[in-house]
Formats: C-alpha cells, structure tokens, sequence
C-alpha cells in the first residue's frame, strides 16, 4: 500500500473513533452533578432565573433529542454556542488551540533537543559517570510535579533574574516563542525523559547491533557511525513513543497553561469542566481527538520514512 | 614457501569483563598471513575465531583488554591512532560477517551502504561513487545492478544479500579479506556460489583472505593453508593438504575424525567427548589435555609452545610424533 | 513468578543502582507503616506560637501556616502516597494483564474490539478524562483509584498483547503445543511468566508517575482531602506561601523526587536483572 | 492605608470625591496603559442577562448608571443623573439627566434610551436581577427627565439605580445587532459593547486578555479640569495562578492585580517597589448550616437545634482563624452583614470563643458526647481548605466530628439548591448600597429558604416584607436591627471573618479605588512618570 491510501485508510479508521468519543463525552458532561446553568448564575440566582435559561439552551429536552442536536450542529461543521462565554466554540478553539499547539510544539522540540545527544551519551558511557549523571538529572525531571517545576522556573528566571517574563503569551509571533520558552521547558522536562530513557535503551540495543560493527569495519567517521547508522535504526521506536506521549503532553499542557498563564486550550478544557460548558467540553474534546489521530499518524509516517520495512 | 606475511598476529590475548569475571576468548595467539593467500581459519563455536578476527580491526567492545602485537605490513594496529585504523578498517583490511541480513543496516540502501565505503576511502565523487556501485554490484553477480541500488535488504534474498555485503568490502579495494563465516547462514547450493565468488575475487584481486568457518570441507576446498584453532589459541597452521593428511596436533585430527566428509569412502563418526575449557579459569598445560587421547603427563602441567615442526607448518603439541596420519586430502 | 525470575538472575550479586532503589522504597515503607515512630510531632495538631517557622533544629522542615510540622506531615505522607501509587496501578496490573493475554492469545472479535478500545483511551487525553471522573464522582483518594483505574488497564493490556504475540511465536509455546497441553496451561504456566517481566519493569514506573498524577490532582483540588497529608497536597498549600514559606513545598517535592528514584532505580535494576529488553 | 485613603473620601461624596480619591500630594499624570491582572476572565459584557462578579467588577469602566454607589458603599452619588426626586408617598421617582452625555462612539445619550435600558433590566423575562427594579410600574420620559412610577414605595430603589444592572446602553446601536431574538442581539452587541463610561471596548481574547481605550466622550472631569480618564488604555490579562501573578506584578510586568493570597500580603508590603491596598469590603466568610429536621435521607439533623448552632460557634476560636486563613487581615463577624453595609447593627464580635460554654450548649441539646457531620468545600481553594482544617480541629475538642467533602462549584451549588447538605463553605459580597440584598438571600424565607438553609422566622419575614416599603429612615433602622439579632442569636450560619480587598499595585500605578461592593473603578488611575 502506498503512503497516500494508507493515510486515508488511516484517517477513515479514525471515523468511529470520532462517534465514539462524542458518544462518551456526550453522556460523561451530563452526568457530572450539577449543571451549566446554576454552575454560571451562581449561588444567588433564583430558580426561575434558571429554569429560564436551561430551557433557552435546550437543556431540557429529553437527552436523545439534545444528543440529535449535538449531531446536527456537528453536521453543520459547528460545534455550538459556549454557555458561559456566549460565543461559538469553534471561535474559542481557533483562539485557543494555536497556542497550545505552540506550546507542545516547542515542548517536543526541547524535549528532542535535550534528550536525543544526552541520551547519546548516556548510551555509549553505559554505566559510567557521564551516564549515571545524565540518567541521574533526568530521573529528577521525571520525578518532579510540573507545577513545581514551573514555580521554580519562573521564580528564578523570570522573578529573580529576569531572563523571561513571567508566563503569558505575547502579541507577536516572536513574542510568543519568547512567552512561551519556559512553559515549554517546564513541559519538556519529563517528556525529555521520557525520550531520554527510551532512546538510550534503543540506542544501547543498536550498539551492539551486527551492522554497526560492520559500519566501522568499512573505516566510517565515528560521527557518521553514530549520526547514520545508528541514530536512525534507535529513533524508530523512540519516534513512536514520543507520538504516543502526546496525551501525556496534553494533560502536562492542562497544569503548566494555569501556571504559567498561557492561554490554551488546556486550561480552557479545565475551566469548561468546572462551568459545565457542555458545548465546550465536547467540542473541545473532539478537536483534541482530531489532533491526537493527527500527530499519530504523523508518527506512523515518520516511522514509515525511518524504517523502510514497514511497507504497509 | 609461504609468501612474506603481510599480517603478522603474535602474543595475542583478548579477555572480556563480565558481571561474571573475567572471560578469555583469545590466549596467546600467533598467526601470520602472507600476501595473496587464502587462510582457513577452523575450529569449535568459541574458540576465538570470530574474537580474533574483530581484534585485528579493534572492533571489540569496550568491556574487552586486548594485549600481543598485531603488525600490518610494519603497523602496529592495536596503538595505531584511531585515524590511522579507519584508514586500514575497509581501505586495506575488509571484513565480512556471517548473518548479512543483520550486518546490513535494514533502513539504508544499499547503494548508500556501499558509496559510504566509496565515500570513506576513494576522492571518488558522486557520480563516480555510485558508478563504481553498480560495477561493484555486476561483479559481485547482482542482475540489473543500477536498478537495485536504492533497494534496502530486506529486498533481497539472503545469498544476495551475502553479494552485497562483498560488495561493499570490496569498495575500497583492500589487500586483506577477513570473512567471518561467511556461508553459515545460507543453503548449501548458495554457499558453493558465495564461495566461489569468494576465492574468484582474491585470485582476480591479488587479495588476500582469512575465512572463518568451522566446517573442515570448504578448508578443504577454497584455502591454501589452515590454522586450527582450540580455547583461544592456535594448535596447528600449515597448507591445507599437509595438514589434512598428517596432522600435528591431537586435536587437529579429533577434528577431523568427528566431522562427515563428502566422498565415497565416508568414515564412521567420532564425535570429540567431554566439552571445551571454562573460559573463566586459568588453563594449566594443554587446553585440549583433558580430552585428549594421547594425553601425557608433561601435557597437563606444561603449556606446549606452537613450533615449526616442519618449514611451512607449525604445531603446539607434546605428542605430535605419535599422531597418525589421517587420509589423503581432496 | 518468583521461580522464574530467580532462573533468569545471572548471579547473586545485586547490582548498587538495585541496592539504593531497594533501600529507598524501604525506608518509604518503614515511614508508611510506622510513621508515629519516626515522626517528631503529631502531624495534625496547631501549635499557634510557631506559626510559618523556617526550619530549624526543632522542626527541620520548618511549620505550616497552622503550626503543624512539615517533616512530620511529610512521614506521615508517604503512607498516603505509597497508598496511592499501590491502589492507582493494582487494578490496572491485574485486569490489564489478564485481558492482554487474552486478547493476545486467543485474538480475533475482542482484539478488534479492543482496538478500538485503544484508540479511545489513546485519543482522549488522559488528565482529562480522570479530571472528568474524578469530577463525578467527586474527589477523593478513591474516586481517583477509580478514575485511573478505568483508563489505566488499557496500558497494561496493550504491552502484555504485545508480549503474548511474540511469546506465540517461540519454540516452546510450539513445543508446548505439540505436546498437546491445554490452551489454559499453555497461557498461564508458559506465556504469563514470561510477559510479566516487561509488565512489572512498566508497573515500577507507572507507580512513580501515579504519584505525581495524585500531586497534579491535589493540585487542581481533586486529591487527598484534609486533614490528610500527602505530598502532592503539601507542595499544592505550601505553594500559596512560595517563596516566603519556600519550605513548606521544597521538603515534600524533594522527597517526591527521591520516591521517583527509588522506583526508577528499582525498575532499571529489574530489568537489568531480568533481562528485560527495554 | 488603603482603608484610611477610603474612609477620607466617604467624607468628600458627591462626583468630585471620585477625583479627589487621587489627589494625594502630586498631580494626576495623563496618558499611557494600566494593565491590571485578575485571576479569572468575563464571561459576558451585557449588564442585564450576566450576574457574576467577574463581570460585575468591571462592567462600572463600560457602562454608566444613573446613580452611582458612594465610595464607602453606604449611598448614592449623582452619574447620569444630576438630580433626583422622590415624592412624599414614595411612589414617583424624577430624575434629572445630566446635559451632553455621549456614549463611546459619539452618540448622543437621550431619555429614551434610559426607558428602554430600565425597561428591559426590569422584564421579568430577561435577566436574573429583574427583582431589584420590581417595584417599578412605568416609565415616562421628559425632554430631559425620566419619570418611575412605582407600584409601592421602595426604599431599595435608589441604590438598585446605582447597580450594574440599571446600567443604560444605547437603544439604537443594541437593536441594531446582528441576531432576531433579545438574547442573541445582547450576545451580539456584548462583542462590542457600547457604553456611557470612561472606558471604551478594544478587543477581547477570552481567557487571555480583555482592551479597553479611553473614552473620548466621557462626561466627568479628571481635577486638572480636563475630561477623565487620565490613562489612555486599560488591560485586563487573565492570570488565575496567584503566585504567577504575582510574580508578574514583582517583575514589573503588570500594574496590578486583585485577590493577593493573604499569604502574600506582607510579603508585598515589604516590597518597596509595590503598594499593597486592603480596600473596605462587604465581604464576608462564614459557613452555611442546613438547619432543617431532616437531612435528605430522612436522617435527624442534630444542627436542627439552635443551641447545637451556637455551639459550633463558641467553639470556634475566630482570632485564630483569622490568623491562619487572613493572616490578621480579617476581622471578627458582628453581625451576618458586613460592617460597611447600611444599616449595619452589630455591636460586638459574636459568638467569642468558649470551647466550655460550647460543651454545656452541646450538653443541653443532649449532644453531650458530640456527632459527625460533613461539610462542603470548595475543592483547589485554599481559603476553605483552611478555615475548615481549622474548625476541624476546634470542633473536635467538643467532640464534633467534622468530614471535609471537597467538591467543584457546580456540584456544590446542586447540592445547595437541593438543599442536600450539611454544611458549606460560603462567601458574600453585597452587589447593592443597601441591607435588603443580603437579607433578602440570608434571612427571608421566602426567597431562596435563607441560603437554602431552611431557617425560617416568621417574624424576620414579616420585618423585611414591612422594610422592603419603608420610607421612614429610623423605621428602617429599627426593623434591621431586630431582623439582625434575631437571626444572629439563631445563628443558621457558623460566623468566621470579614475581609478587605486585598490588590497590589507598582508604586507609580495610582488612582484605582475599589468599594465596598466591589466594583473596579479606573477613571481617576493614572501612572507617573
């Protein structure tokens, strides 16, 4: 199969995926107690205030007949009205979704940026002290709660030494790389060990690989050993798991956007839960499913670059 | 007379650090190859053949300590700087192994496979790279060579794949072939075929080659000389019809005793009893005493040093002159 | 499962990452089952005259705002957290595992099924969907067991099928099956030992991030609830006095840290050990 | 001094003091933008159909009223109208509009617009606050008066004139909003919301950061004689992390914010490149008891009996609350009401501490050896988190036990509305100049069954009822003080602390006054140069 109806295939599997995923989210946004319309008028609101405005949004319809609406905005390509916010969905998705694709870009980037060559090291020192200390420093990113890590990065780089504002997100496109480095790192600390671990294994495992031995038997430069022969043979697995982190790196996304005050949709999906902006949640959480499939396809077409054995 | 020796291996040892303790896989080992000729290197799985040959090209991992003298027409390989090796790995020394489909990085073309050697040890430029591919792929028996060359191995069958592997030894003309088991992992019908080729190349080439095997018949059929290897270190070594029909060491025709030889006058097996030395401990005397039937005292306690026993052969065996000969070789 | 792992043990000596992993998860146990024992204080009780204390030889972790010492909320959390990393994987171990090697082996409808099961979990952010049920079920150390346990299995699952593929492939289970042995006997003396290797390599891990998972929801709210200690909660209160009242989150991230590690190097070490490629 | 700063302008009144409120030594500096960090975002900038207070803070810089609250809360001050009437019996109201007002895009403010806002704020139909104006009949517009005619006299009126709520829009531009139905031209026009105010709408990225510019139109005078406001544009960005935005505010990165951590406040005020302000607040903290029979699930509620009530209260040391959550910021409850409300009656801080008085009241109600209940708290707020591991701990010495229940928002305000709890955790804050909105909520059963408590005083029903139509000031008084002891010594809430407002500013960043109520106001902020 070729690389063009193998991504369609792809991309047609994910369909009932999608219908699934409406259908849980559908259903888990309205068994959460309590609903949009007392979440948002408050404590002082009278019942008539609320009866009111539940029966404007339709939330009194019988819950098939609210599930067909669903479906029919969706058809239509929309995604409804937030309750809190009283704008579209899409409109609060394509302002907050670039940000948080930004922010996890730049944290995969730094995360491989971080984790490819000291992963590297590790491997070929194994058990020595470049590695224990290489594996060692990981491990604390690993290990430590993002928000922590986060107040720490923003209390000495931006509060104390002034390097880097504090959280935010920026008015131009150079502002928000700027905005955005910290959060980033923050976010990339675990995923990058993450990487780290899993690469050094690889790499540790394509070593001893037959074929380097004979890469250096043909007299190759070390750096082509490792850059060509290696690197490549190590990443293909490694690519997969970093497509697979990308849940993770959502969730990450959720904490570090409230710290560091990004505006994404992370923190939006969080606030959405807490309003029971019904509207939100499901629309949101059908672009992030979108996404997911995207960036794992995306991985699965990277693995078929790396690997010309996965002829599927 | 043997031709002056363009690789001369003396004293070599070669013991790895393991969880476990130290483990000897090489053991003082003299071996010397001349110019053009073709070597069979015979002996048990782990004896030390492959460690040997991988030791000549330091391509051992880190966990190994190397000691003796390996001397490359007047070089000294195991101190010659790391610049200096990568000139000799593929440009003067090519090796080969025995699994090609391991051997072979799965997610490279071959062609990039072989113009790295190119790349590696010619002023060739691209285009001129990826000519002498295509030439290197026809001679080495590859049909419509140019076609094939952005294929990956997985491509190819396993004795193509074999081809190709000698292809890109081939790439930067080396005087000195080391081909480890080269044939072990293919059908008997290909083998013939990638020997042949073999010992057509060195021949055409003016190479020389040292193959690692362990069965005595393709000794018998593709080498010059023969040195036997046993627990590290090496028996006997001289031409290959010598030795066959008279060997010098006791080992040496237990070995040959035990393996099937084609042929009418097939003989009854005997196999060799009782196993190979612990590669942990010391060896006192001769490593193969143990299981030696013409075992002697002075055996046990005294290592037998490898002596010329006649002008082209030498042997490390107390016992020699008891040995009787075997059979008239092929 | 011991027996099988002690025939893969290459030799008696226990590697030094092992040995300090060990140690570490034993001195977390030892403070988890005994707290009162190596606690200064009472970890609940107000002491108004030292409110906001920086450490000091009487309280090394210095006090919260409530006069309560910070070493001793500190011990006595770890029970909470070990807790949490045992409860919050155990489930997902069993059932996971279990359905793994079903679906591995016998294939077929229920591994399309699962597939599909995968994707669902796979496509859904994680954080989210606990937040979800957490949400609904309201918070609490159960509720959270509960909420990662209905996503949690699905990892489990996914790496034993994986596992249970290869060993199929291998001579023994062929030998096994030539031999004419049950399905059930095949599956549960044959292919279940040797899965559990990678599985319990994995569940080392998934226990360190399980507590981190518990800090993020005490930090949202949705963890422990007070008067319980647990770390996450400690650094989540401690945080509203940084950097002024820094001790209050330092101590109880450091010691997350070095629980982390002590699982980690647990982990590598048993797969050394093992012999677990990964 | 924050507070001192306020209590010399409660003095001042009238439109002026809000100028004045700036005067200090030095001058107002003209020009720039104040960004103002707050730690969540609007939701909707239609002034009839929102009612949170993240809207309502802010709503006074777009739209105008046509009162406007005194500085210290206690009355009203003259905004859109310079002058008002009442009639003897109560039932007219007159009020006279103040001459060449326009709203931000230039328009000029006409009587008819005043109709049609008040008209629409009091439909039962739209927004949740209808009840404020109730009691208005019709309304009749002059060349430049309008005419309330009232059902009833209502001494609450005047103040729900100066509320968010009466705030008076354009009638043209709003009904010339995209959308068919009222809601979806108020969603359409609150885009671009078009007001009377200091401040005109800019731009507004949800959850990240709202824009406002000056608005050259504004009608009140800054003290150099010239139009206010002095500053050219204000920012809100959205920072719900308090140490993230605090940070921001250290760095240098934000003017001000709102909602300093108590935790934090000395911290910024020993920082000398900051300004800490604790504003006078309506704000107040307690817990809410159900008080009824039964539980739910049919279960006795010993909480039913008054004497189990007090208590809970004696048995809570508040000074020592007010330390651990406010870090002595707070003070001490005198009353269910704040002590900046009108009519506030309170004498002394009730309920003082008496862990022995406590176990006697517990003795008496036959609850000798203590029970257990649980209570509703806020999950992630650290405010309830404390106060109640602090009541947790004090109750426990009467042998109360007390189960904390950490939920998100909506499920506690399902809980409560179901009346289907035991204990919450609560805050108030006063939206309007007046006593009758707390009542109303606190002690009148009728409305919402006393904060869903289920207490119920009939003759607190019938005080308020008679108040609500009282013209007579010291009739009023009274009437409150007796609702106020009444309910205090029933006590169906458990009384923790008043509040300021705490919020930190640069130190060049001056002018901003926040009251009472809560309402931001930046028409008078300025930054030096």
């Amino acid at each position: 199969m070729n690389r063009a109806s193998y991504t369609a295939a792809r991309l047609l599997q994910i369909v009932p995926t999608f219908i699934l995923i409406g259908i849980v989210v559908f259903v888990l946004v309205r068994i959460l107690p309590g609903g949009p319309v007392a979440a948002l008028l408050g404590d002082k609101a009278s019942d008539e205030a609320i009866e009111r405005i539940t029966r404007q949004l339709g939330l009194d319809a019988p819950i098939l007949v609210q599930f067909w609406r669903f479906l029919e905005t969706i058809a239509r390509g929309d995604l409804g009205d937030s309750i809190a916010y009283h704008v579209a969905v899409v409109r609060l998705i394509a302002e907050r979704l670039p940000v948080t694709l930004l922010l996890t870009g730049m944290a995969t980037i730094f995360a491989i940026a971080l984790a490819v060559p000291l992963a590297f090291v590790a491997a070929v020192t194994q058990n020595r002290w470049p590695d224990l200390a290489i594996r060692g420093a990981f491990q604390v990113g690993l290990s430590s709660p993002i928000f922590y890590v986060g107040l720490i990065l923003l209390t000495v780089f931006a509060g104390a030494m002034h390097i880097f504002p504090v959280g935010g997100y920026g008015e131009t496109p150079g502002e928000h790389l700027y905005h955005l480095f910290l959060p980033a790192l923050a976010l990339a600390l675990s995923f990058s060990a993450v990487i780290m671990r899993s690469l050094r294994a690889s790499v540790i495992e394509v070593l001893s690989a037959e074929f380097v031995d004979f890469a250096r038997a043909k007299g190759l430069r070390r750096r082509i050993v490792l850059g060509r022969h290696v690197l490549r043979n190590a990443l293909i697995s490694t690519v997969a798991l970093i497509g697979l982190q990308i849940g993770d790196l959502l969730g990450g996304a959720v904490i570090t956007e409230s710290v560091f005050a990004v505006p994404g949709v992370g923190r939006l999906m969080v606030d959405s839960i807490f309003a029971r902006d019904y509207p939100v949640i499901q629309g949101l959480t059908l672009a992030l499913a979108v996404l997911v499939s995207l960036v794992f396809l995306a991985t699965d077409l990277v693995q078929m670059a790396l690997d010309p054995r996965v002829a599927k | 007379m043997t031709p002056a020796p363009i690789l001369t291996i003396s004293g070599l040892s070669v013991s790895f650090a393991t969880p476990h303790g130290i483990v000897r896989a090489v053991d003082g080992l003299d071996l010397a190859i001349g110019a053009g000729e073709v070597l069979g290197l015979v002996g048990e799985s782990g004896s030390g053949k492959s460690v040997t040959l991988r030791a000549v090209l330091r391509l051992l991992r880190r966990n190994a300590a190397i000691t003796g003298r390996i001397d490359w027409r007047g070089q000294e390989l195991l101190t010659a700087p790391e610049r200096r090796l990568r000139d000799v790995r593929g440009g003067e020394i090519a090796m080969i192994f025995q699994e090609p489909m391991t051997a072979l990085n799965p997610v490279l073309s071959i062609g990039l496979q072989i113009e790295e050697t190119l790349a590696a040890h010619t002023d060739l430029g691209a285009a001129g790279r990826r000519r002498r591919a295509i030439e290197l792929l026809s001679r080495v028996g590859i049909a419509s060579a140019a076609a094939r060359l952005d294929d990956y191995p997985h491509q190819f069958s396993g004795g193509m794949r074999q081809r190709v592997m000698i292809a890109i030894a081939l790439a930067g003309a080396p005087k000195l072939l080391l081909a480890d088991e080269p044939t072990t992992a293919l059908d008997v019908t290909i083998q013939d075929q990638i020997l042949k080729l073999l010992r057509e190349l060195a021949g055409d080439l003016g190479m020389a080659m040292v193959l690692v095997t362990h069965d005595l018949g393709i000794v018998a059929e593709t080498c010059d000389r023969v040195a036997v290897m046993y627990a590290g270190r090496i028996c006997e070594a001289g031409p290959v019809a010598s030795v066959f029909a008279a060997p010098r060491h006791a080992y040496t025709l237990a070995l040959l005793r035990s393996v099937p030889s084609g042929g009418p006058a097939r003989q009854p097996l005997d196999p060799i009893p009782g196993q190979p030395p612990r590669a942990d401990r010391p060896i006192v005397g001769c490593p193969f005493a143990p299981r030696c039937g013409f075992a002697t005292g002075a055996c046990r306690t005294t290592r037998p040093p490898l002596e010329a026993v006649t002008p082209d052969r030498v042997a490390a065996c107390f016992e020699a002159a008891r040995l009787p000969a075997w059979r008239e070789a092929a | 499962m011991t027996a099988i792992a002690l025939s893969h043990v290459r030799a008696w000596r226990i590697p030094a990452p092992l040995l300090a992993g060990v140690l570490i998860l034993c001195g977390m146990l030892v403070a988890a089952l005994v707290p009162g024992a190596i606690a200064p204080y009472d970890p609940i009780a107000f002491d108004y005259a030292a409110l906001l204390q920086p450490p000091s030889l009487a309280h090394p972790f210095g006090t919260d705002n409530f006069g309560r010492d910070v070493l001793s909320r500190t011990i006595f959390a770890t029970g909470v957290d070990l807790q949490i990393a045992f409860f919050a994987t155990i489930a997902p171990l069993v059932v996971g595992t279990l359905v793994g090697l079903f679906i591995g082996f016998y294939g077929g409808l229920a591994d399309a099924i699962f597939a599909q099961v995968v994707n669902l979990v796979m496509t859904f952010p994680f954080l989210v969907i606990v937040i979800a049920i957490v949400a609904v079920l309201g918070p609490g150390l159960e509720n959270m067991y509960v909420a990662v346990s209905i996503v949690g299995w699905v990892f489990y699952a996914r790496l034993t099928r994986a596992e249970v593929h290869v060993q199929r492939q291998s001579d023994y289970v062929a030998a096994a099956r030539v031999l004419g042995y049950a399905r059930s006997r095949i599956l549960f003396r044959h292919i279940l030992p040797n899965t559990l290797r990678p599985i319990l390599v994995f569940w080392m891990t998934d226990m360190s991030l399980k507590i981190l998972l518990g800090s993020s929801l005490g930090y949202l709210g949705l963890g422990a609830q007070p008067p319980t200690a647990e770390w996450g909660v400690l650094i989540a209160d401690g945080k509203a006095y940084f950097p002024a009242g820094w001790w209050m989150a330092v101590f109880p991230g450091g010691v997350i840290v070095l629980c982390g590690i002590g699982f980690s190097l647990t982990g590598d070490g048993l797969a050394d050990l093992l012999d677990v490629k990964r | 001094m924050g507070s001192l700063h306020a209590r010399l302008l409660a003095g001042v009144g009238m439109f002026v003091g809000l100028a004045l409120a700036s005067a200090g030594a030095e001058a107002a500096t003209r020009g720039g933008t104040l960004i103002y960090a707050r730690y969540a975002d609007s939701l909707f900038l239609d002034p009839v159909l929102n009612d949170a207070n993240v809207d309502i803070w802010i709503l006074t810089n777009l739209y105008d009223t046509l009162l406007a609250p005194t500085s210290d809360g206690q009355g009203v001050s003259p905004s859109l109208a310079t002058k008002w009437d009442v009639a003897t019996d109560g039932k007219t109201v007159t009020l006279t509009l103040r001459s060449g007002v326009k709203f931000s895009d230039g328009s000029p403010l006409t009587p008819q617009d005043v109709k049609w806002s008040l008209d629409r704020a009091r439909d039962p139909k739209a927004g949740a606050w209808n009840f404020t104006l109730a009691a208005v009949d019709t309304i009749e517009t002059g060349p430049d008066t309008v005419v309330l005619k009232l059902k009833h006299a209502d001494p609450t009126l005047l103040p729900a004139l100066a509320t968010f709520n009466a705030a008076i829009l354009p009638q043209k531009q709003f009904e010339a909003s995209s959308g068919s139905s009222m809601e979806e031209k108020a969603k359409a026009f609150a885009e671009h919301p078009i007001g009377t105010g200091p401040f005109a709408f800019v731009s507004w990225k949800r959850g990240e950061v709202m824009k406002l510019k000056r608005n050259d139109y504004y009608w009140k005078m800054g003290e150099d004689g010239k139009p206010l406001p002095y500053l050219d544009a204000l920012e809100f960005p959205v920072i719900p992390d308090d140490s993230t935005r605090l940070l921001k505010l250290k760095a240098g990165e934000i003017d001000g914010t709102e909602f300093v951590p108590y935790a934090r406040v000395k911290d910024l005020q020993a920082d000398p490149s900051l300004r800490m302000e604790l504003w006078p607040s309506t704000r107040v903290r307690y817990l809410t008891l159900y008080v009824g029979d039964k539980y739910k699930d049919g279960s006795p509620n010993p909480i039913s009996n008054p004497k189990v009530r007090q208590a809970l209260n004696y048995a809570i040391n508040k000074d020592a609350v007010i330390q651990i959550t406010t870090l002595n910021l707070g003070k001490p409850m005198r009353s269910y009401m704040s002590s900046s409300t009108p009519l506030f009656s309170g004498a002394a801080p009730l309920y003082p501490y008496d862990p022995a008085k406590a176990k006697a009241l517990l003795a008496e109600a036959g609850f000798a050896n203590g029970f257990s209940f649980s209570c509703l708290s806020l999950s992630g707020n650290g405010d309830d988190a404390n106060d109640l591991t602090a009541a947790q701990q004090m109750w426990a010495q009467i042998g109360v036990k007390l189960k904390i229940e950490q939920v998100d928002n909506p499920t506690r305000t399902a809980k409560y509305r179901a009346e289907d709890f035991q204990c919450r955790t609560s805050a108030w804050t006063d939206d309007i100049a007046d006593p009758s909105e707390i009542t109303s909520y606190f002690a009148y059963y009728p409305n919402i069954h006393s904060l869903h408590s289920g207490f119920d005083d009939k003759r607190i029903d019938e005080l308020f009822e008679k108040s609500q139509e009282e013209n007579d000031k010291t009739a009023r008084t009274a009437e409150y003080k007796e609702i106020q002891d009444r309910y205090n010594s029933a006590a169906p809430i458990v009384y923790l602390y008043e509040t300021p407002y705490p919020v930190a500013f640069r130190k060049n960043a001056k002018g901003f006054v926040q009251i009472p109520l809560g309402n931001n106001l930046f028409e008078s902020a300025y930054i030096e140069k």
